[in-house]
This record gives C-alpha cells, structure tokens and sequence, in this order.
C-alpha cells in the first residue's frame, strides 16, 4: 500500500527477522543464539502486525518468545554440563546448500507468480478486523475436531514432558513449559 | 521498483527464513539449535500462513481467509507441544550421556 | 532446579544479609538443596584469652563485654561469678539482687534482637525486627541510665556492681516491666498464628534431644528440643533459689520452638525482674576488694546461664594478679556443632532459618 | 572452695573409675580426676554410660599450657542427675602433643577441639575435622602457648600487678613468632566435602 | 520493697541521654501533617478554594455533558482523549497528511505514560519508604527537601555518580542490555490501559492477550540479567523468577480468561464499558480470579510474600546481584513500575477501572483510575510491610495444586454463567451471581483444601511447655509424653 508507516515497518520488521536469523546460524554461544531467536520471533510477530493479525501476533510472543524460549533457556540450564558453544555438525555444507535451495524456490515463486492478477490488491490501509471472534467461532465451529486434537495433543505433550523429565527438580520446568504453552489455545473460547 | 509491499515481499521474508531455518536444523550439532531451526522454519510458515490470508481476501471470502489465521493457532499449538516435548527428550538424554550433541548420541538405547 | 549433576560452591559471607557479624558458609549447593557446608569463623578474633593472661581479674572484665557483645551483662555476670568462687569472695545481698535484674533485662534485649534477626531471616521485611527493637532500646536507655553504656555494659564488678542505679531507674523499670508483657503478647500474636511464618519454621531444622545433649548445645537451642535444662534452677548462681520462674520447653525442637522458647523467656524474665524489685534489701552494692585481687592457686569453672546458653569462665590461677589460663566457653561457638549436619541436605532458606533460629553471635564464637 | 556446687568429688569418680577401668587414672584430687591420656576416651565412654554418672554431655574442654606439659580438662555434666564432673588428662610431649579425640563419645567436641588444636597445636587423633578453626591454615605458632611470643619458659603469668611498680613498667616485647610449624591435617575442606564432585 | 525515690518517676522513654542533637533535629523535622497543619491561614483558605474550584468546574462540566447542550469538545478535561482527539481533527483539516496528526497524537499519548511513570515512580520510593516506615515505627526519609520529598532524587543523584562495576567474567554485552531491557515491556503494557472513556492509548481488540504476552518478555532480560552476571546468587535468583514467572501466569492467564468470559471481549475499555454498564465490579463477581491475578502478581513482581528472587536473607538481591549505581537503580525504578501497572491492571479488570458508579461523570475518571491504582500499591506496600516470605517449592506447590486447579474451576463456572447471563435477561440476575459465586468459593477452597490434604497448623499445641525441675533427656521424654 501506499502507507509510507506499513512499508518502513515491513523493511525493518524484515531485516531484523531475517538478520536475527541469521545470528542464531553464526553465533558462537549458544546464549546469545537464543535471543537472536527471540528477536526474529518478536520481529516476526511486527510482521503479522502489517498484515493486520492482531490476535496471532500477541499469541506469537506469547507462546514463541514467552514461553518457547524460556523452555530453550531452561533446557540449557538443565544440560550444565553439555558445551555451550554453537558448533556446526558435518551437514553445514549440504544444509546451507538445501536452505538456499529451497529460499531460491521460493523466492522465484514469489517473483514469478503474477500475484497482481491473483490478488490484485496491495496492502490496503484499515483497521484490524475484530479477527479474535472469527477465529474462535471457526475454532469451535467448523475445526472443532482439530481443536479438540490440539488439546490432546497438548495433554500428551504435558504428560509425555513430565513422565520423560521425571525428576523433582526438573519436572517443574517442562510441566510449566508444556502447561504454559497450552494456554495459548485456550485464549480461542472466548 | 515501486515503494509498495504486496505478497511476494512477504513470500521473499519468509523464504529466507525458512532457508535459514533449515540450515540451521541441518547443520547444528546442539540438540537445542536443531529444535531452534525447527522453530524458524515454522515462523516463516505462519508468516506465509498469514500473509495469503490477508491477501486471499481478494479472491476469497474473509471468513475463508481467516482460516489462515485458525491454521497458524495450531501450527502454535503443536510447536509448543513439540518444544516441550523435544527439549523434555534433550533434558532426559543428558541426563542418561551427560552430553546434548547429536553426533555423539548414536546408539538407540536408552 | 539443574539436574542432581554438578553442585557449585556457593560462599555465604562473610558479607551476607543474613550471617550475623562477620560469619562465612562454604555451602555445596545442588540447585536449591545444600549438599554440604563448611564453617569458616575467626574474621573476628581478638585473642581474648591471651591477652588475659596479662590482665588483672578486674581488667578482663571489659573482654566479656566484647564477647558476647548482646549479653554484656551476662558476660560480665560469668566471669564476676567465677572469681568470687576463686578468690572467696563474698558479695553483698543487695548486688545479687541488681545482678539479677540487669542479667535478665540483658536477656529480655537479646532474645528480641534474636528472634527479630530469625523473622527477617524468614522474610519479614524488617517490622518485626523494628518492633522487638522497641522494648530492647528501652532497656538500652535503662543500662544508660545506670552505668554510660547501651552496648558494652562494663557494669559487674568482682564482689557486687559497678553503681547504684539513679533514682529515676526504678519507675523506668516498673513503667518497661509493667508495658512488657503486652508488647511480647503483640508479637506473639504477630508471629505465632501468621501461617507463612508457620509453614517456614515448623518442622525446620529439627534437633533431637539426644542429639542436643551429645551435641554440647544449651539455651534455647538445647530447650526448644525438650530438655528442661536451665542454669538458673541447676545450680542456682546469684540468687535464683529465692525467685520462682519456669522453663519454657519446646515440643518437636524445630526453629518454631526455639523461637517460641526465647518468647516464653521473655516472660519468665519479666516475672523474675518484678520479683527482684519487690524484694531487693537496702544495703551496700559492693564489697572492697584489694585493686591486685591475688586469688589462691587453683582453677574454677564458673557458668552462668547467657542468653545463647551455657556461658562458662575456666581460670586458672598460679596466685599472680592475672589470671594463668582464661577460657571462654562461647555457646554460640558450641551450638553450632551440629551445623552441618542440619544444613546438609535441606534447602537454602531453611538453612538460613536454622541459623538464625540458633542465634549465634559472631563476637563470641571468634574472641 | 573454688569446686562448683553440684560438683562431684574427684575421689570418688576416681574410685568407681578405677574399679571398672583399672590403669586408667593416674592421679586423684578433690576436684577431678586424672587420667591417663591413651584411656581418655575409655573413661569418657564409661562415665557416659554409667548410669550413677550418667554424663551425658561434654559441656566444656580446653587445654592448659604448663609450660612443660599440657593439660586437656574434660567438664563433663550430667542433666539426669544436675552433677559435674570434672576429668583432665595430661600430654606430656610438649612439642608435638597428641591425645585421642573424645568426638567418638561426644559430638559436641567436634568444634571445642578443634579451637584446642588451632590454639594449642594438640594434634586429637581420630578427630574427624581437625583443622584451623579461627587461624588459617600455615598460621605460625600456637597462641594459647605460653611460649608463643617468644616470652622464654619462664613468665608464670604476670610476677606482679602491672602499675604497681612505676619505675619499671611490665612492657613484653614480641621477639618474633616462631617459624610456621608444619599441619599435618593441613587442608582446605572438610573431609567428605561434597562440594567439588565433578560429575 | 523498692527504693522508690521521692523525685516524681519519669518516662522510661525521654531519659536525659535521649536529648542529642540528633533526636532534637529528628523530633522537630517537619512532617506532612505538621505542614499542613502549621501553615498560614490564607494558604489554606486558597488551597480550599482551588479545590472548591476544581470540582465545581467538574461537576458544571459534567452537568452540561449530561444534560446534552455540550458533547464533548476540548475544554472537556475530564477526558484528555477529546481533546486529543479534537487536536487530530484540527490537523487532519489542516491537510498536513495523516502522517502529522498520527505522530503527534502517538507522541501526546506516550509523553503521557512516560510522564506519569516516571513522576510516579519519583514520588513513589518516597511513599514506599514512609509507609513502611510507619508501619514500623520508624519515622522514614525526613532529612532531605521538605518532609523527605527530595529523598528519591537525591537517591537518584547518588546512585548515578557512583560506579558502574562489571564483574570479571561477565558477558559484557549481556550483562549491559537488561536493565533497559526490563524496562521495555513495563511500559509496554501501559498501552492499553484505559484513563477515560476514549483516554487510552493502545486501544487495541486483544489488548488482554497483549497484556499477558508483554509481561511474560520480562523475564527473559531477568534470566540474561542473571545469566550475565557470573554470579551464582544472581543465577540463583533468576532460575528463581524464571520458574515462578512461568507458573504464575498460567493462573494469571486463567483468571483474565474468565473476565473475557464474562465480558465477550477482549478490548479493555470494553470490559471496564461491561463493568460500568452493569454498575458491577467483576472482582466482586468473581472474588477467586480477583486474588489468583492479585497474587500470582506479587510473585510476577517479586514482592512480598512472594519475592524469593530477591530474597535478600537467602540470595543477596537475586538477579541484579552485580549490578551496581544507575543500573541496579532501574531494576528497582522497574520493580516499583510493575507494582503500579499491576494496581492499574488489576483496576481495569476487577474493580471497574476509571469508572465508580456514576461519579466518573462528575470528576475525571483518569483521578479515579489513579487513586484504585495508588489503593492496590498501598496493598502491595502493606503486605511487604507484615508478611514473610515463602519458600520456593511452597510457592511452586501453590500455584500447581492450588491455584491453577481452582482456576481451571472457577473459569468452567464463570463460562456457565456467562452463557446464563446471556440468554437469560434477568434484572437481579447479577446479584445473584454474585452470590453464587461467594458461597463457591467459600466451598471450592475448603473442599479442596482437604483435597490437597492441607492442615491449618494452628489447630496444634504451638506454645513450649513449662516446667520448674531441670533434668535431661528422662526428663524430656517425660515431658514429651505429659505434652502428647
């Protein structure tokens, strides 16, 4: 759109997601990897807020960079001994080249497609749809059945956490982490 | 080019994410860094989740373009499950071989 | 909060919120949970016991209120105690009965500074400890009265003390013994019903009473695990005999109870100091005695009951105006004998509730 | 009578001592009684489960220097019966005193001998923690010994009282401390330190 | 009997030792009542007057808008977001673009925030520490400007002339980022936070889930500030806050859920609008959610008796441990912030926000708002004022076997009765609930107190016993059997 506020954001929403990224694959320290991460994630959420996803952006940092990055942090803390650095394995090579393989796909598809004709809007400047209700309603309407099996599957995923890491001083941590991360969900019933 | 961001600007972001992503999840040796990479390649799949919904709404009605949005909740549901879920396995597996390296985690049993 | 993998070495003091005075923990830890610890003391040692052997009798007195520097009265009590039984020396009735008073005001003073320093320790921020304050500055003010000093009371004297009070001590003493029992009625309901506090000290550092006897503990520390055993009624030193009090006696020996002992002490020495003002004599409060006290060779062992527990003076004497040997036995030195074995498995707040529940003053563990 | 009230009698603890444990006291006294230092341990044991001494707690122990000797004074109490009684033993090597350690008895001599150790230089064999309490480690000398500011052998406490005489003031004068004597218990942490266990 | 001289008895409390200069300077130091008290009489007849005023031009103001002949316009100061709205439209007919009137508006509001924070946070240390100091009797900073005033700016001055210290180790660059990082999401969450009905700034449709997701990125600058410092009190204390942080706010989450159960929405000026509309406060509604979001928040702030992360008898200061002069100053300049937004957070939810039963119209809501905010801290200074502080597995016990099955509870019961109020159009409907819900909780927590297989400690012998003959361990177990 022609907005000049939503196209400087989207360049500095981009280039520091995608710089972000980029630092957690060149950091050295495994610390300093995960706040990369957690600035692409908050970078990534700005980006859902130019495409005017309110519910899914807050549900973003939520879940992403307030409760999926704490479990990393604690995981590392409950691996004291392991090395901290940020070493490369032996598929750097192959990994890279697959990566670039597939961002040139993509990107050649994103060029190529005439997605004018498709879409034939940009971006047009609004305010946020009430997108909460929507969600919710599908959510309970027409994807029930994949609702309920999210929640299932977050039941399995709190009970596999705290039968794996059964331990009295780390149950704590993934239990709060798998629990954690169910509240996002939840947030659709309203 | 003209000062407009539309769809492919979008495609573009997440494509290198993602890229990064799997570089990331291939050529980590820290358990932890895989599951990172694992986590950028789901971000660049919800940004591309996100941006045709607000986009399709041209060639779609809203209420079938927000179903975008009811995908990206879940692709949230099942990270989170499957972070709590991998790093709960890292944790269990130091605990076994005192060490989170994949490389040197070789041998099936545990 | 890590896995049961590497503990880490975590050094609690010398500077430490919660070690009173200068007092270091080398404690092990293992996320939460103390694993081991080590006690390391001696920042503050002075070697009062040499340096009394070049000392008159009289001139040691002062080195007892530097002991034990929130019991000055019952420091200076024990060492007066021990040379009388030395040197045969007789005291006049009414010294004993001012002894009494100002040994028990000192208790009543140190026994809040302890518990208030204990329910900080437990996280009160500070009221409690500023509310015991109260009562322990007024006794201060009494001392300061009596003989120029709040904190280092150089107030016995080997055959009676020091000075007679003023004239205006005795209604601040009434008014302060009269308001007492209120004040400590406050703080019980302050403390003892307030759950958190219950749910920090029940069942905390608990201390068998075998355990406290073969320990060598005393006070409060050997009472609130159950053992009626008090100094006062043992072998009565001053005159204790005449006044009648009672000994409060803990139920499980967890810090709850030694909290609640100093509490109850408070009590019997309210009840003890109106006893002694109603029936102090006229008289002398001090006999003479020669400036170079030359006791006959011989050694004593006299103890008084401190408000940390047994406060006991060895001399030795080779019949020169100082003493030949001079110890100390510190019971807040003692008591912590079973330390590590309390700390050593428990988490890093109980430990510190412990500590503070044994209330030991640095001063008289190092000399 | 400088004996404490509720005090026992040295005779009579050295009569029951010495029929149960013959050999074992070397002298007797009104206020204690001595025993010999290799059946301390022994003596304290029995006096703690004789049920009429009964004593059960090790109230006080320190150490006095006689220049030539040294002397370990036990204060042992009985809470049952609220009597005292008093045991010392006598280490005759000045130089390199040892004594076997009553923490087998009593626990609570776990910190009192350490403070003789640290000030006194009485190695307590068997001791489970023997190491500086208040000095650190390689402190030179033993300052509770009479001979520790290089006074000679001969200062029984003061000869008189100090400003007695004006004409000569009793100034002591440190001549220097003695090299360290080496610690064969020498060490950092205590034993069984849990601390440093690298997984 | 006693000596009792025959000079009169004096006070135990003014011996003449007590007459220092000091306790002179201390005894006649101005205190705020003594200002008030002692000042002159046309000060206090002007002050009365200013206030008269105040609340007169109010109330006409109020009466005019009521009344109709005056829908809002700028003079309409008791809500500023007329105003800023009037000044938007101003600019908009000035054809400047959108991009002027958006920016200045944008800037009004966060100037706004940031002042109000900020001078808040100025005068707050200085409440704190006065009515701590009263609670124990103690007097408080009363040396520096008049009555103390000036006690926090001189803290300030002090703390940011002294030395930054970096402990050896440290990751410098981490070890420099959190405490402006902590400060990020304190102020972030101010956004949504309605003052008046169109005063707020971040007015946005999912302004709860805003809310929750903003608060939950402080702990990550905590855990770095930890993590950074090479100091294992301060990573002590940051897995401390790292563990309860991720505990509580599930039932911080779970109680909001229920608020925008009841009220359908998740737009906080529209759930303060439900409030005012049913002239009901939802913490009267639903007491429970009110006290799990209340104290699930003193741990998520670290105050007492929740405040083990900087438990400074255990773990010197926790997480900021090393951090020295202005830096360890914004840890608790960010402390205090958080004390106030979760007063301003928990007004907004449970307590009606700016609104108090029609007197909005009358005074400006955003003064309502500031004195149920001020209400909460006084709360949260009182608490820190009385109680101890819990244990770490008891506070984590709380919350997982207590708190968050109650939650779960309650927000089941709070859905059933959404959709009753729903369909159903009763006019005593409300109250009704409300006591429902009363005699709920009352059940709910007993039942499940005896669930969990708690046991009021106060139902044992708590008192030592007392005896007159000493003895030993024979007479400890008789005395434990006489006591059993």
């Amino acid at each position: 759109m022609e907005s000049i506020g939503i196209i400087v954001a989207f360049w500095a929403l981009a280039v520091t997601t995608v710089g972000a990224a980029l630092g957690v694959l060149v950091s050295r320290n495994l610390l300093h990897a995960i706040f990369f991460l957690i600035t692409s994630f908050l970078g990534m959420a700005g980006l859902f807020i130019t495409l005017s996803a309110d519910f899914i952006a807050a549900a973003q940092v939520l879940i992403y960079a307030g409760a999926i990055s704490v479990l990393l942090v604690f995981a590392m803390m409950l691996t004291p001994l392991a090395s901290r650095d940020n070493a490369n394995s032996l598929y750097l090579a192959p990994g890279a080249l697959a990566g670039l393989g597939l961002a040139a796909i993509v990107g050649f598809v994103a060029v190529d497609t005439p997605w004018a004709e498709l879409a034939g809007s940009t971006l047009a400047e609004r305010s946020f749809p009430d997108t909460v209700r929507t969600i919710g309603a599908q959510l309970i309407g027409r994807y029930v059945l994949a609702f309920e099996l999210a929640s299932v599957l977050l039941l399995f995923a709190l009970i596999g956490a705290v039968v794996l890491v059964h331990d009295r001083a780390a149950e704590r941590g993934a239990a709060a982490a798998a629990e954690e991360a169910g509240t996002g969900p939840r947030e659709e019933a309203t | 080019m003209t000062l407009s961001v539309d769809l492919a600007h979008y495609m573009a972001v997440s494509g290198l994410v993602f890229g990064i992503g799997v570089t990331v999840a291939l050529g980590k040796r820290n358990a932890i860094a895989v599951l990172m990479g694992i986590e950028l390649m789901l971000n660049a799949v919800n940004l591309l989740l996100i941006a045709f919904a607000r986009f399709g709404e041209a060639f779609a009605g809203a209420g079938e373009a927000i179903a975008g949005h009811t995908f990206v909740v879940f692709v949230l549901t099942v990270a989170a499950a499957e972070a709590a879920v991998v790093l709960a396995m890292a944790v269990l597996v130091y605990r076994r071989r005192e060490t989170v390296e994949l490389d040197r985690i070789n041998l099936m049993r545990w | 909060m890590t896995t049961s993998s590497e503990p880490y070495v975590l050094n609690i003091g010398p500077q430490h919120p919660s070690t009173h005075g200068v007092f270091r923990l080398r404690v092990a830890m293992d996320g939460e949970t103390i694993v081991d610890m080590d006690m390391i003391v001696g920042y503050l040692h002075r070697s009062m016991e040499k340096l009394a052997e070049e000392r008159t009798y009289t001139q040691n007195i002062p080195f007892t209120d530097r002991a034990d520097y929130l019991a000055a009265m019952s420091g200076n009590l024990g060492l007066c105690l021990a040379v009388e039984r030395l040197a045969g020396v007789e005291v006049p009735e009414r010294a004993d009965y001012l002894r009494v008073i100002f040994a028990e005001l000192q208790r009543i003073a140190s026994h809040a500074m302890a518990n208030g320093t204990l329910v900080s320790d437990a996280g009160a921020w500070q009221t409690p400890l500023l509310y015991m304050f109260r009562e322990r500055e007024k006794i201060l003010d009494l001392f300061e009265m009596t003989c120029g000093a709040r904190l280092t009371t150089n107030y016995m004297r080997i055959g009676g003390v020091a000075f007679e009070p003023p004239p205006e001590f005795w209604p601040a003493l009434r008014e302060l013994v009269d308001e007492l029992p209120d004040r400590i009625d406050e703080y019980a309901e302050l403390l003892t019903d307030n759950e958190i506090f219950l749910a920090r000290t029940r069942g905390v550092g608990v201390i068998s009473a075998e355990d406290a006897i073969n320990g060598s503990l005393t006070g409060p520390a050997l009472r609130g695990s159950g053992v009626p055993w008090d100094l006062r009624k043992a072998e009565p030193y001053a005159v204790y005999d005449r006044l009648d009090f009672e000994i409060p006696v803990g139920r499980r020996g967890d810090v709850y109870d030694r909290f609640m002992v100093r509490l109850e002490e408070t009590k019997q020495s309210t009840r003890l100091i109106r006893q002694a003002m109603a029936e102090i004599p006229e008289g002398p409060h001090k006999t003479q005695i020669p400036l170079a006290l030359r006791p006959e060779p011989g050694e004593v062992y006299g103890r008084v009951e401190s408000p940390r527990g047994e406060l006991g003076y060895y001399l030795v004497s080779d019949g020169s105006p100082a003493p030949y040997r001079f110890h100390i036995r510190a019971p807040s030195l003692i008591n912590l004998s079973l330390l590590r074995a309390l700390a050593i498995g428990s988490p890093l707040p109980d430990a510190v509730v412990t500590l503070g529940s044994i209330d030991i003053v640095v001063g008289e563990i190092d000399r | 009578m400088p004996a404490g009230p509720t005090q026992l009698s040295g005779r009579r603890v050295a009569a029951a001592l010495a029929a149960a444990l013959p050999s074992a006291v070397v002298a007797e006294h009104d206020e204690w009684v001595e025993v010999r230092p290799e059946r301390i341990v022994d003596a304290l044991r029995w006096l703690h489960d004789a049920p009429d001494f009964d004593a059960a707690q090790l109230s006080n122990c320190c150490g006095v220097d006689r220049h030539d000797r040294f002397e370990v004074v036990y204060h042992l109490q009985s809470l049952d019966l609220n009597q005292q009684i008093v045991v010392k033993t006598t280490v005759a090597d000045h130089e390199r005193p040892s004594l076997p350690s009553a923490y087998a008895v009593y626990k609570g001599a776990l910190l009192q001998e350490r403070e003789i150790y640290d000030l006194m230089g009485i190695q307590f064999a068997g001791h489970p923690d023997l190491r500086r309490l208040f000095l650190w480690e390689g402190f030179p000398g033993y300052p509770l010994r009479k001979d520790f500011l290089g006074l000679g052998d001969t200062t029984p406490g003061l000869a008189r009282f100090p400003f007695e005489n004006k004409a000569q003031p009793d100034r002591i004068i440190n001549p220097g401390l003695r090299p360290a004597t080496p610690d064969p218990a020498s060490q950092e942490a205590p034993p069984g330190w849990r601390g440093d266990a690298r997984a | 009997m006693t000596t009792a001289p025959a000079s009169p008895p004096r006070r135990p409390e003014a011996p003449p030792a007590l007459a220092t200069p000091m306790a002179r300077q201390i005894r006649e130091a101005p205190t705020l009542r003594g200002m008030l008290t002692r000042a002159p009489a046309p000060v206090k007849v002007a002050g009365a007057l200013a206030g008269l005023l105040f609340f007169a031009a109010n109330a006409a103001i109020g009466y005019l808008v009521i009344d109709g002949r005056l829908d809002g316009h700028w003079y309409d100061f008791r809500d500023l977001g007329v105003a800023v709205g009037e000044l938007r439209v101003w600019l908009d007919d000035r054809g400047l673009g959108p991009w002027l009137s958006y920016w200045v508006t944008a800037l009004i509001g966060a100037v706004g925030i940031l002042s109000f924070v900020g001078g808040v946070l100025l005068i707050g240390t200085w409440i704190e520490r006065r009515l701590l100091a009263k609670f124990q009797i103690r007097r408080g900073p009363n040396r520096v400007g008049p009555f103390g005033l000036l006690q926090p700016l001189a803290d300030a001055i002090k703390l940011v002339q002294k030395e930054v210290l970096i402990p050896r180790g440290a990751d410098r660059i981490l070890f420099y980022l959190p405490p402006v990082l902590v400060f990020i999401p304190a102020m972030l969450a101010w956004g949504p936070v309605p003052w008046a009905p169109t005063m707020s700034y971040l007015d946005i449709n999912v302004g709860l889930v805003y809310v929750i997701a903003i608060s939950s990125l402080s702990v990550l600058a905590i855990f770095i500030a930890g993590w950074s410092s090479n100091n294992h009190y301060a990573l002590l204390g940051a897995m401390r806050t790292v563990a309860m942080m991720i505990s509580y706010e599930i039932p911080v989450s779970i109680s909001l859920l229920s608020v925008a159960l009841f009220t359908g929405s998740l737009k906080l000026s529209a759930i303060v609008g439900w409030q005012s509309d049913h002239t009901m406060w939802l913490g009267l509604i639903m007491p429970f959610a009110l006290f799990t979001f209340f104290f699930s928040s003193t741990a998520e702030i670290n105050r007492t008796p929740n405040d083990i992360a900087e438990a400074e008898s255990e773990i010197v200061a926790g997480f900021h441990t090393e951090y020295s002069g202005m830096k360890a100053g914004l840890f608790l300049a960010v402390e205090l912030g958080n004390a106030l937004l979760i007063g301003a957070l928990a007004a907004t939810f449970f307590l009606g926000g700016y609104t108090f039963f029609g007197l909005e119209q009358w005074i400006p809501p955003y003064l309502i708002l500031a004195v149920k905010i001020s209400a909460v801290y006084f709360l949260f200074v009182w608490l820190r004022g009385t109680l101890p502080r819990f244990r770490l597995d008891q506070l984590m016990g709380y919350a997982w076997k207590f708190l968050i099955p109650l939650s779960i509870a309650f927000m089941g019961v709070s859905a059933v009765e959404a959709s009753i109020l729903a369909r159903v159009d009763l006019p005593g409907l409300l109250l009704i609930v409300l006591v429902v819900n009363a005699a709920l909780t009352v059940v709910f927590v007993r039942l499940w107190a005896r669930v969990v297989g708690y046991e009021a400690p106060r139902d044992e012998v708590t008192m030592p016993a007392l005896t007159t003959s000493v003895g030993g361990l024979r007479a400890a177990q008789r005395l434990r059997g006489g006591a059993s």
